[in-house]
Protein backbone atom coordinates (compact mmCIF):
# COMPACT_ATOMS: atom_id res chain seq x y z
CA UNK A 1 0.00 0.00 0.00
CA UNK A 2 1.37 3.29 -0.81
CA UNK A 3 1.70 6.13 2.03
CA UNK A 4 -1.30 7.72 -0.31
CA UNK A 5 -4.10 5.77 -0.03
CA UNK A 6 -3.69 5.02 3.49
CA UNK A 7 -4.59 8.88 3.87
CA UNK A 8 -7.60 9.72 5.10
CA UNK A 9 -9.90 12.70 5.61
CA UNK A 10 -12.71 13.68 8.12
CA UNK A 11 -16.28 15.05 6.16
CA UNK A 12 -18.95 16.61 7.63
CA UNK A 13 -22.09 16.35 5.84
CA UNK A 14 -25.15 18.75 6.38
CA UNK A 15 -28.83 18.99 5.66
CA UNK A 16 -30.26 16.62 3.16
CA UNK A 17 -26.65 15.66 2.22
CA UNK A 18 -26.30 13.91 5.81
CA UNK A 19 -29.24 11.80 5.43
CA UNK A 20 -27.69 10.37 2.60
CA UNK A 21 -24.75 9.27 4.04
CA UNK A 22 -26.60 8.47 7.79
CA UNK A 23 -23.92 10.73 9.24
CA UNK A 24 -22.74 14.37 10.00
CA UNK A 25 -19.22 12.77 10.54
CA UNK A 26 -17.56 10.31 7.90
CA UNK A 27 -14.00 9.45 7.72
CA UNK A 28 -13.06 8.90 4.08
CA UNK A 29 -10.36 8.32 1.53
CA UNK A 30 -8.44 11.53 0.74
CA UNK A 31 -8.51 13.05 -2.94
CA UNK A 32 -6.16 15.17 -4.07
CA UNK A 33 -9.07 17.18 -5.38
CA UNK A 34 -12.73 18.22 -5.33
CA UNK A 35 -13.70 17.08 -8.47
CA UNK A 36 -12.25 13.51 -7.53
CA UNK A 37 -13.62 13.52 -4.06
CA UNK A 38 -17.35 14.29 -5.45
CA UNK A 39 -16.96 11.45 -7.87
CA UNK A 40 -15.66 9.17 -5.03
CA UNK A 41 -18.63 9.67 -3.33
CA UNK A 42 -21.16 9.79 -5.95
CA UNK A 43 -19.77 6.31 -6.40
CA UNK A 44 -20.18 5.08 -2.92
CA UNK A 45 -23.89 7.04 -2.32
CA UNK A 46 -25.20 7.23 -5.91
CA UNK A 47 -28.44 9.00 -4.35
CA UNK A 48 -26.26 11.86 -4.71
CA UNK A 49 -26.28 12.22 -7.85
CA UNK A 50 -29.15 14.38 -8.45
CA UNK A 51 -28.51 16.30 -4.85
CA UNK A 52 -27.50 19.61 -5.15
CA UNK A 53 -24.08 20.30 -2.74
CA UNK A 54 -20.61 22.25 -2.86
CA UNK A 55 -17.69 21.51 -1.45
CA UNK A 56 -16.01 23.81 1.25
CA UNK A 57 -12.54 23.06 1.99
CA UNK A 58 -11.37 24.37 5.05
CA UNK A 59 -14.72 26.42 5.50
CA UNK A 60 -14.51 28.19 1.65
CA UNK A 61 -16.75 26.83 -0.54
CA UNK A 62 -14.47 25.39 -3.55
CA UNK A 63 -14.99 27.40 -7.17
CA UNK A 64 -14.69 24.85 -9.93
CA UNK A 65 -12.32 22.13 -8.90
CA UNK A 66 -9.92 22.83 -5.84
CA UNK A 67 -7.01 20.88 -4.82
CA UNK A 68 -7.31 19.18 -1.06
CA UNK A 69 -4.42 18.92 0.98
CA UNK A 70 -4.34 15.90 3.76
CA UNK A 71 -5.30 17.18 6.85
CA UNK A 72 -8.30 19.74 5.11
CA UNK A 73 -11.91 20.25 6.76
CA UNK A 74 -14.13 19.05 4.07
CA UNK A 75 -17.82 19.64 4.47
CA UNK A 76 -20.59 18.75 2.25
CA UNK A 77 -23.12 21.71 1.64
CA UNK A 78 -26.51 21.11 0.38
CA UNK A 79 -28.44 24.88 -0.85
CA UNK A 80 -28.74 26.98 2.59
CA UNK A 81 -32.10 27.60 4.13
CA UNK A 82 -31.40 29.88 7.17
CA UNK A 83 -33.49 32.86 8.24
CA UNK B 1 -10.50 33.39 8.26
CA UNK B 2 -10.15 36.44 10.04
CA UNK B 3 -8.36 36.69 13.48
CA UNK B 4 -10.81 37.61 16.29
CA UNK B 5 -12.94 34.51 17.38
CA UNK B 6 -16.39 35.19 16.25
CA UNK B 7 -19.05 35.67 18.85
CA UNK B 8 -21.87 32.94 18.70
CA UNK B 9 -25.08 33.92 16.74
CA UNK B 10 -27.06 30.80 17.98
CA UNK B 11 -29.79 30.35 20.07
CA UNK B 12 -31.20 27.09 21.20
CA UNK B 13 -34.90 27.23 19.92
CA UNK B 14 -37.00 29.98 19.53
CA UNK B 15 -35.79 33.68 19.99
CA UNK B 16 -38.52 35.32 22.67
CA UNK B 17 -40.03 38.27 21.96
CA UNK B 18 -39.14 39.49 25.40
CA UNK B 19 -35.51 39.10 24.42
CA UNK B 20 -36.08 41.51 21.72
CA UNK B 21 -37.43 43.89 23.82
CA UNK B 22 -34.75 43.62 25.93
CA UNK B 23 -31.93 44.08 23.98
CA UNK B 24 -33.93 47.27 22.89
CA UNK B 25 -34.19 48.58 26.18
CA UNK B 26 -30.04 48.12 26.42
CA UNK B 27 -29.31 50.67 23.52
CA UNK B 28 -31.18 53.83 25.77
CA UNK B 29 -28.04 54.64 27.61
CA UNK B 30 -26.21 54.95 23.84
CA UNK B 31 -27.30 58.13 23.14
CA UNK B 32 -25.73 58.71 19.81
CA UNK B 33 -27.90 56.45 18.30
CA UNK B 34 -31.05 57.40 16.24
CA UNK B 35 -32.58 55.22 14.53
CA UNK B 36 -32.89 50.94 15.22
CA UNK B 37 -34.24 49.16 12.37
CA UNK B 38 -35.34 44.82 13.43
CA UNK B 39 -35.39 42.05 11.19
CA UNK B 40 -37.48 39.40 12.51
CA UNK B 41 -38.02 35.61 10.66
CA UNK B 42 -40.95 34.13 11.84
CA UNK B 43 -41.82 30.43 10.93
CA UNK B 44 -44.98 30.14 8.79
CA UNK B 45 -47.37 27.16 8.86
CA UNK B 46 -46.97 26.94 4.98
CA UNK B 47 -49.45 24.05 3.49
CA UNK B 48 -47.74 21.45 1.05
CA UNK B 49 -49.83 18.64 -0.43
CA UNK B 50 -52.50 19.48 2.25
CA UNK B 51 -50.27 19.31 5.34
CA UNK B 52 -49.36 22.17 7.67
CA UNK B 53 -45.58 23.08 8.47
CA UNK B 54 -45.66 22.59 12.53
CA UNK B 55 -42.08 23.75 12.99
CA UNK B 56 -38.53 23.85 11.39
CA UNK B 57 -35.58 21.75 12.61
CA UNK B 58 -32.62 24.13 12.13
CA UNK B 59 -28.69 22.58 11.88
CA UNK B 60 -25.69 24.63 10.84
CA UNK B 61 -22.21 24.62 10.34
CA UNK B 62 -21.64 26.63 13.33
CA UNK B 63 -17.80 26.94 13.02
CA UNK B 64 -17.68 28.58 9.38
CA UNK B 65 -21.91 29.95 10.03
CA UNK B 66 -19.66 32.15 12.41
CA UNK B 67 -17.34 33.23 10.31
CA UNK B 68 -19.26 34.24 7.88
CA UNK B 69 -21.51 36.12 10.13
CA UNK B 70 -18.22 37.90 11.32
CA UNK B 71 -17.40 38.69 7.78
CA UNK B 72 -21.41 39.99 7.24
CA UNK B 73 -20.52 42.09 10.02
CA UNK B 74 -17.38 43.60 9.26
CA UNK B 75 -18.68 44.24 5.39
CA UNK B 76 -21.83 45.95 6.85
CA UNK B 77 -19.16 47.99 9.42
CA UNK B 78 -16.70 48.81 6.41
CA UNK B 79 -19.97 50.01 4.23
CA UNK B 80 -21.83 52.20 6.55
CA UNK B 81 -22.29 54.40 9.73
CA UNK B 82 -23.33 51.98 11.76
CA UNK B 83 -23.09 52.44 16.10
CA UNK B 84 -23.82 48.28 16.99
CA UNK B 85 -24.96 45.41 15.31
CA UNK B 86 -26.84 41.97 16.85
CA UNK B 87 -27.51 38.91 14.82
CA UNK B 88 -29.46 36.17 16.47
CA UNK B 89 -30.13 32.68 14.91
CA UNK B 90 -32.05 29.66 16.34
CA UNK B 91 -30.83 26.36 16.04
CA UNK B 92 -32.97 22.95 17.35
CA UNK B 93 -36.75 23.51 16.78
CA UNK B 94 -38.52 26.52 16.22
CA UNK B 95 -42.65 26.18 15.78
CA UNK B 96 -44.84 27.95 13.57
CA UNK B 97 -45.44 31.41 14.70
CA UNK B 98 -41.86 31.37 16.40
CA UNK B 99 -39.27 33.49 15.64
CA UNK B 100 -35.90 31.88 14.04
CA UNK B 101 -33.62 35.11 12.96
CA UNK B 102 -33.15 38.54 14.45
CA UNK B 103 -30.93 40.76 13.21
CA UNK B 104 -30.69 44.52 15.17
CA UNK B 105 -28.87 47.58 13.73
CA UNK B 106 -28.52 50.79 14.87
CA UNK B 107 -27.09 54.27 13.74
CA UNK B 108 -27.29 57.83 13.85
CA UNK B 109 -29.85 58.53 11.24
CA UNK B 110 -31.77 56.00 9.68
CA UNK B 111 -30.71 55.25 5.90
CA UNK B 112 -27.93 53.89 6.91
CA UNK B 113 -30.01 51.43 9.49
CA UNK B 114 -32.33 50.43 6.64
CA UNK B 115 -30.05 49.83 4.28
CA UNK B 116 -27.42 47.70 6.36
CA UNK B 117 -30.42 45.75 7.86
CA UNK B 118 -31.75 44.53 4.23
CA UNK B 119 -28.17 43.50 3.59
CA UNK B 120 -27.28 41.80 6.30
CA UNK B 121 -30.62 39.54 5.82
CA UNK B 122 -30.00 39.29 2.10
CA UNK B 123 -26.41 38.13 3.07
CA UNK B 124 -27.09 35.52 5.67
CA UNK B 125 -29.72 33.82 4.09
CA UNK B 126 -26.93 33.24 0.90
CA UNK B 127 -23.87 32.99 2.85
CA UNK B 128 -24.50 31.50 6.32
CA UNK B 129 -24.44 27.62 6.34
CA UNK B 130 -27.69 26.62 8.27
CA UNK B 131 -30.73 24.56 7.12
CA UNK B 132 -34.10 24.30 7.51
CA UNK B 133 -36.40 21.28 7.86
CA UNK B 134 -39.72 21.61 8.01
CA UNK B 135 -41.80 19.40 9.96
CA UNK B 136 -45.59 18.80 9.13
CA UNK B 137 -48.29 17.55 11.96
CA UNK B 138 -48.23 13.92 10.94
CA UNK B 139 -44.12 14.13 11.02
CA UNK B 140 -42.98 14.03 7.58
CA UNK B 141 -40.04 16.39 6.81
CA UNK B 142 -39.01 18.89 3.84
CA UNK B 143 -36.03 20.44 3.41
CA UNK B 144 -36.61 23.83 3.16
CA UNK B 145 -35.89 25.91 0.13
CA UNK B 146 -34.74 29.95 0.46
CA UNK B 147 -36.46 32.21 -2.16
CA UNK C 1 -60.64 62.47 3.79
CA UNK C 2 -61.47 58.60 4.47
CA UNK C 3 -64.65 56.97 5.84
CA UNK C 4 -63.18 55.17 8.84
CA UNK C 5 -61.89 56.88 11.79
CA UNK C 6 -58.29 56.76 12.17
CA UNK C 7 -56.92 54.83 15.02
CA UNK C 8 -54.78 56.51 17.08
CA UNK C 9 -51.24 56.24 16.70
CA UNK C 10 -50.44 58.15 19.70
CA UNK C 11 -48.42 57.28 22.89
CA UNK C 12 -47.92 59.96 25.33
CA UNK C 13 -43.89 60.03 26.65
CA UNK C 14 -41.67 57.30 25.29
CA UNK C 15 -42.73 54.17 23.87
CA UNK C 16 -41.44 51.23 26.16
CA UNK C 17 -38.82 48.56 24.47
CA UNK C 18 -41.17 46.55 26.54
CA UNK C 19 -44.21 47.47 24.84
CA UNK C 20 -42.41 46.30 21.46
CA UNK C 21 -41.73 43.14 22.67
CA UNK C 22 -45.24 42.79 23.36
CA UNK C 23 -46.69 43.79 20.33
CA UNK C 24 -43.87 41.18 18.90
CA UNK C 25 -45.74 38.54 20.89
CA UNK C 26 -49.32 39.48 19.87
CA UNK C 27 -47.85 38.33 16.20
CA UNK C 28 -46.84 34.77 16.75
CA UNK C 29 -50.48 33.66 16.04
CA UNK C 30 -50.59 34.57 12.42
CA UNK C 31 -48.44 32.12 11.31
CA UNK C 32 -49.07 33.36 7.51
CA UNK C 33 -46.45 35.86 8.99
CA UNK C 34 -42.64 34.93 7.91
CA UNK C 35 -41.24 38.24 8.28
CA UNK C 36 -41.14 41.24 10.89
CA UNK C 37 -39.62 44.64 9.92
CA UNK C 38 -39.32 47.36 12.50
CA UNK C 39 -38.15 50.84 12.87
CA UNK C 40 -37.28 52.44 16.17
CA UNK C 41 -36.84 56.24 16.37
CA UNK C 42 -34.44 57.29 19.32
CA UNK C 43 -33.89 60.37 20.36
CA UNK C 44 -30.11 61.65 20.42
CA UNK C 45 -28.53 63.61 22.89
CA UNK C 46 -26.56 66.21 20.40
CA UNK C 47 -24.78 68.74 20.75
CA UNK C 48 -25.28 71.72 19.97
CA UNK C 49 -23.34 74.95 21.01
CA UNK C 50 -21.68 72.63 23.95
CA UNK C 51 -24.90 72.06 25.22
CA UNK C 52 -26.44 68.48 24.70
CA UNK C 53 -30.41 67.76 24.29
CA UNK C 54 -31.95 66.33 27.28
CA UNK C 55 -35.29 65.13 25.61
CA UNK C 56 -37.69 66.17 22.83
CA UNK C 57 -41.07 67.49 23.45
CA UNK C 58 -43.35 66.31 20.67
CA UNK C 59 -46.94 68.27 19.45
CA UNK C 60 -49.07 66.98 16.39
CA UNK C 61 -51.86 68.41 14.71
CA UNK C 62 -53.19 65.29 15.53
CA UNK C 63 -56.27 64.96 13.95
CA UNK C 64 -54.46 65.62 10.42
CA UNK C 65 -51.62 64.07 11.61
CA UNK C 66 -53.95 60.82 12.12
CA UNK C 67 -56.15 60.90 8.79
CA UNK C 68 -52.00 61.08 6.76
CA UNK C 69 -51.04 57.90 8.88
CA UNK C 70 -54.37 56.64 7.86
CA UNK C 71 -53.44 57.23 4.01
CA UNK C 72 -50.01 56.25 4.57
CA UNK C 73 -51.39 52.75 5.53
CA UNK C 74 -53.50 52.38 2.91
CA UNK C 75 -51.22 53.28 0.38
CA UNK C 76 -48.62 50.65 1.69
CA UNK C 77 -50.99 47.95 1.81
CA UNK C 78 -52.18 48.70 -1.95
CA UNK C 79 -48.70 48.63 -2.66
CA UNK C 80 -47.29 45.54 -0.53
CA UNK C 81 -48.65 41.96 0.37
CA UNK C 82 -48.62 43.00 3.98
CA UNK C 83 -50.09 40.79 6.64
CA UNK C 84 -50.17 43.80 9.00
CA UNK C 85 -48.84 47.15 10.05
CA UNK C 86 -48.65 48.96 13.47
CA UNK C 87 -47.57 53.01 14.11
CA UNK C 88 -47.22 54.61 17.12
CA UNK C 89 -45.23 57.98 17.69
CA UNK C 90 -45.13 60.00 20.76
CA UNK C 91 -46.45 63.32 22.28
CA UNK C 92 -45.02 65.13 24.83
CA UNK C 93 -41.51 64.68 26.58
CA UNK C 94 -38.85 61.62 25.55
CA UNK C 95 -35.88 61.86 26.75
CA UNK C 96 -32.97 60.96 25.15
CA UNK C 97 -31.89 57.75 24.31
CA UNK C 98 -35.77 56.63 24.30
CA UNK C 99 -38.01 56.17 21.60
CA UNK C 100 -40.12 58.15 19.90
CA UNK C 101 -41.16 56.41 16.76
CA UNK C 102 -42.28 52.70 16.51
CA UNK C 103 -43.36 51.20 13.06
CA UNK C 104 -43.72 47.38 12.57
CA UNK C 105 -44.41 46.09 9.79
CA UNK C 106 -45.16 42.12 8.69
CA UNK C 107 -45.81 40.00 5.45
CA UNK C 108 -45.29 36.28 4.08
CA UNK C 109 -41.62 37.25 2.87
CA UNK C 110 -39.37 39.38 3.54
CA UNK C 111 -38.99 42.08 0.61
CA UNK C 112 -42.19 43.53 1.43
CA UNK C 113 -41.91 44.61 4.73
CA UNK C 114 -38.37 46.03 3.87
CA UNK C 115 -39.67 48.10 0.98
CA UNK C 116 -43.04 49.49 3.03
CA UNK C 117 -41.07 49.70 6.14
CA UNK C 118 -38.37 52.27 4.66
CA UNK C 119 -41.35 54.04 2.82
CA UNK C 120 -43.72 54.32 6.01
CA UNK C 121 -40.70 55.83 7.79
CA UNK C 122 -39.83 57.89 4.76
CA UNK C 123 -43.87 59.07 4.26
CA UNK C 124 -44.36 59.91 8.09
CA UNK C 125 -41.36 62.53 8.27
CA UNK C 126 -42.81 64.65 5.22
CA UNK C 127 -46.50 64.48 5.34
CA UNK C 128 -47.51 63.79 9.04
CA UNK C 129 -47.93 67.01 10.78
CA UNK C 130 -45.92 66.33 14.31
CA UNK C 131 -43.12 68.59 15.66
CA UNK C 132 -40.33 68.21 17.94
CA UNK C 133 -38.78 71.17 19.69
CA UNK C 134 -34.56 69.86 21.20
CA UNK C 135 -34.60 70.86 25.02
CA UNK C 136 -31.18 71.34 26.18
CA UNK C 137 -29.89 70.66 29.63
CA UNK C 138 -30.29 74.21 30.72
CA UNK C 139 -34.01 73.88 29.82
CA UNK C 140 -33.60 76.17 26.21
CA UNK C 141 -34.88 74.67 23.61
CA UNK C 142 -34.77 74.38 19.50
CA UNK C 143 -37.23 73.23 17.18
CA UNK C 144 -35.80 70.26 15.13
CA UNK C 145 -35.34 69.98 11.56
CA UNK C 146 -35.71 66.98 9.77
CA UNK C 147 -32.95 65.84 7.66
CA UNK D 1 -70.34 97.15 9.08
CA UNK D 2 -70.71 94.60 6.12
CA UNK D 3 -71.68 91.02 7.23
CA UNK D 4 -68.27 90.08 5.42
CA UNK D 5 -66.01 91.73 7.95
CA UNK D 6 -67.76 90.41 10.81
CA UNK D 7 -66.99 87.09 9.96
CA UNK D 8 -64.10 84.67 11.68
CA UNK D 9 -62.17 82.25 11.34
CA UNK D 10 -60.77 79.30 13.83
CA UNK D 11 -56.64 79.21 13.06
CA UNK D 12 -54.37 76.39 14.76
CA UNK D 13 -51.24 77.12 14.67
CA UNK D 14 -48.32 74.59 15.40
CA UNK D 15 -44.39 74.18 16.82
CA UNK D 16 -42.59 77.83 16.55
CA UNK D 17 -45.98 79.71 14.94
CA UNK D 18 -47.60 79.04 17.68
CA UNK D 19 -44.54 80.72 20.50
CA UNK D 20 -44.66 83.61 17.88
CA UNK D 21 -48.53 83.80 18.21
CA UNK D 22 -48.41 82.62 21.83
CA UNK D 23 -51.35 80.78 20.87
CA UNK D 24 -52.26 77.75 19.82
CA UNK D 25 -55.67 78.32 19.18
CA UNK D 26 -56.67 81.92 17.18
CA UNK D 27 -60.05 83.40 16.20
CA UNK D 28 -59.34 86.12 13.40
CA UNK D 29 -60.89 88.01 10.77
CA UNK D 30 -62.00 85.85 7.82
CA UNK D 31 -59.82 86.21 4.55
CA UNK D 32 -61.08 85.11 1.37
CA UNK D 33 -57.69 83.28 0.34
CA UNK D 34 -54.87 82.05 2.02
CA UNK D 35 -52.44 84.74 0.45
CA UNK D 36 -54.82 87.52 1.90
CA UNK D 37 -54.66 85.72 4.98
CA UNK D 38 -50.75 85.19 5.05
CA UNK D 39 -50.35 88.51 4.52
CA UNK D 40 -52.63 89.81 7.14
CA UNK D 41 -50.86 87.45 9.51
CA UNK D 42 -47.66 88.81 8.70
CA UNK D 43 -48.93 92.54 9.06
CA UNK D 44 -50.09 91.48 12.63
CA UNK D 45 -47.29 89.17 13.62
CA UNK D 46 -44.04 90.83 11.46
CA UNK D 47 -41.72 87.66 13.13
CA UNK D 48 -43.28 85.60 10.75
CA UNK D 49 -41.79 87.08 7.70
CA UNK D 50 -38.79 85.35 7.67
CA UNK D 51 -40.51 82.01 9.22
CA UNK D 52 -41.39 79.11 6.74
CA UNK D 53 -44.73 77.65 7.51
CA UNK D 54 -47.64 76.53 4.92
CA UNK D 55 -51.05 76.91 5.82
CA UNK D 56 -54.02 73.97 5.38
CA UNK D 57 -57.73 74.27 4.77
CA UNK D 58 -59.42 71.60 6.33
CA UNK D 59 -56.35 69.69 6.79
CA UNK D 60 -55.34 69.89 3.64
CA UNK D 61 -52.01 71.40 2.77
CA UNK D 62 -52.69 74.77 0.63
CA UNK D 63 -50.54 74.36 -2.92
CA UNK D 64 -49.96 78.13 -4.27
CA UNK D 65 -53.11 80.13 -3.10
CA UNK D 66 -56.32 78.67 -2.24
CA UNK D 67 -59.65 80.38 -1.34
CA UNK D 68 -61.08 79.86 2.12
CA UNK D 69 -64.64 79.11 2.73
CA UNK D 70 -66.48 80.66 5.84
CA UNK D 71 -66.22 77.90 8.64
CA UNK D 72 -63.20 76.35 7.29
CA UNK D 73 -60.26 74.78 9.61
CA UNK D 74 -57.06 76.80 8.93
CA UNK D 75 -54.06 75.45 10.24
CA UNK D 76 -50.62 77.35 10.34
CA UNK D 77 -47.99 74.34 10.00
CA UNK D 78 -44.06 74.70 10.52
CA UNK D 79 -41.87 72.20 8.60
CA UNK D 80 -42.87 68.62 10.33
CA UNK D 81 -39.81 67.19 12.79
CA UNK D 82 -41.64 64.44 13.89
CA UNK D 83 -40.09 60.97 14.07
Amino acid sequence: MSEQTEKSIQILAFGMIAEVLSSQETSWKWASDTDTLRADLIGAFPKLTNLPFVIAVDMEVSQGNQPISPGATIALLPPYSGG
Amino acid sequence: MSEKKPKSIFVHGPISPVFVGESIAKHQSKTDIGAHAIFLGQVRADVKDGKHVSHIDYTAYEEMALEKVHLIREGAFDRHPLSCMHIYHSLGSVGAGEISLFVFVSSPHRNAAFTALREIVDEIKVDVPIWGKEIFEDGDGTWKVNQ
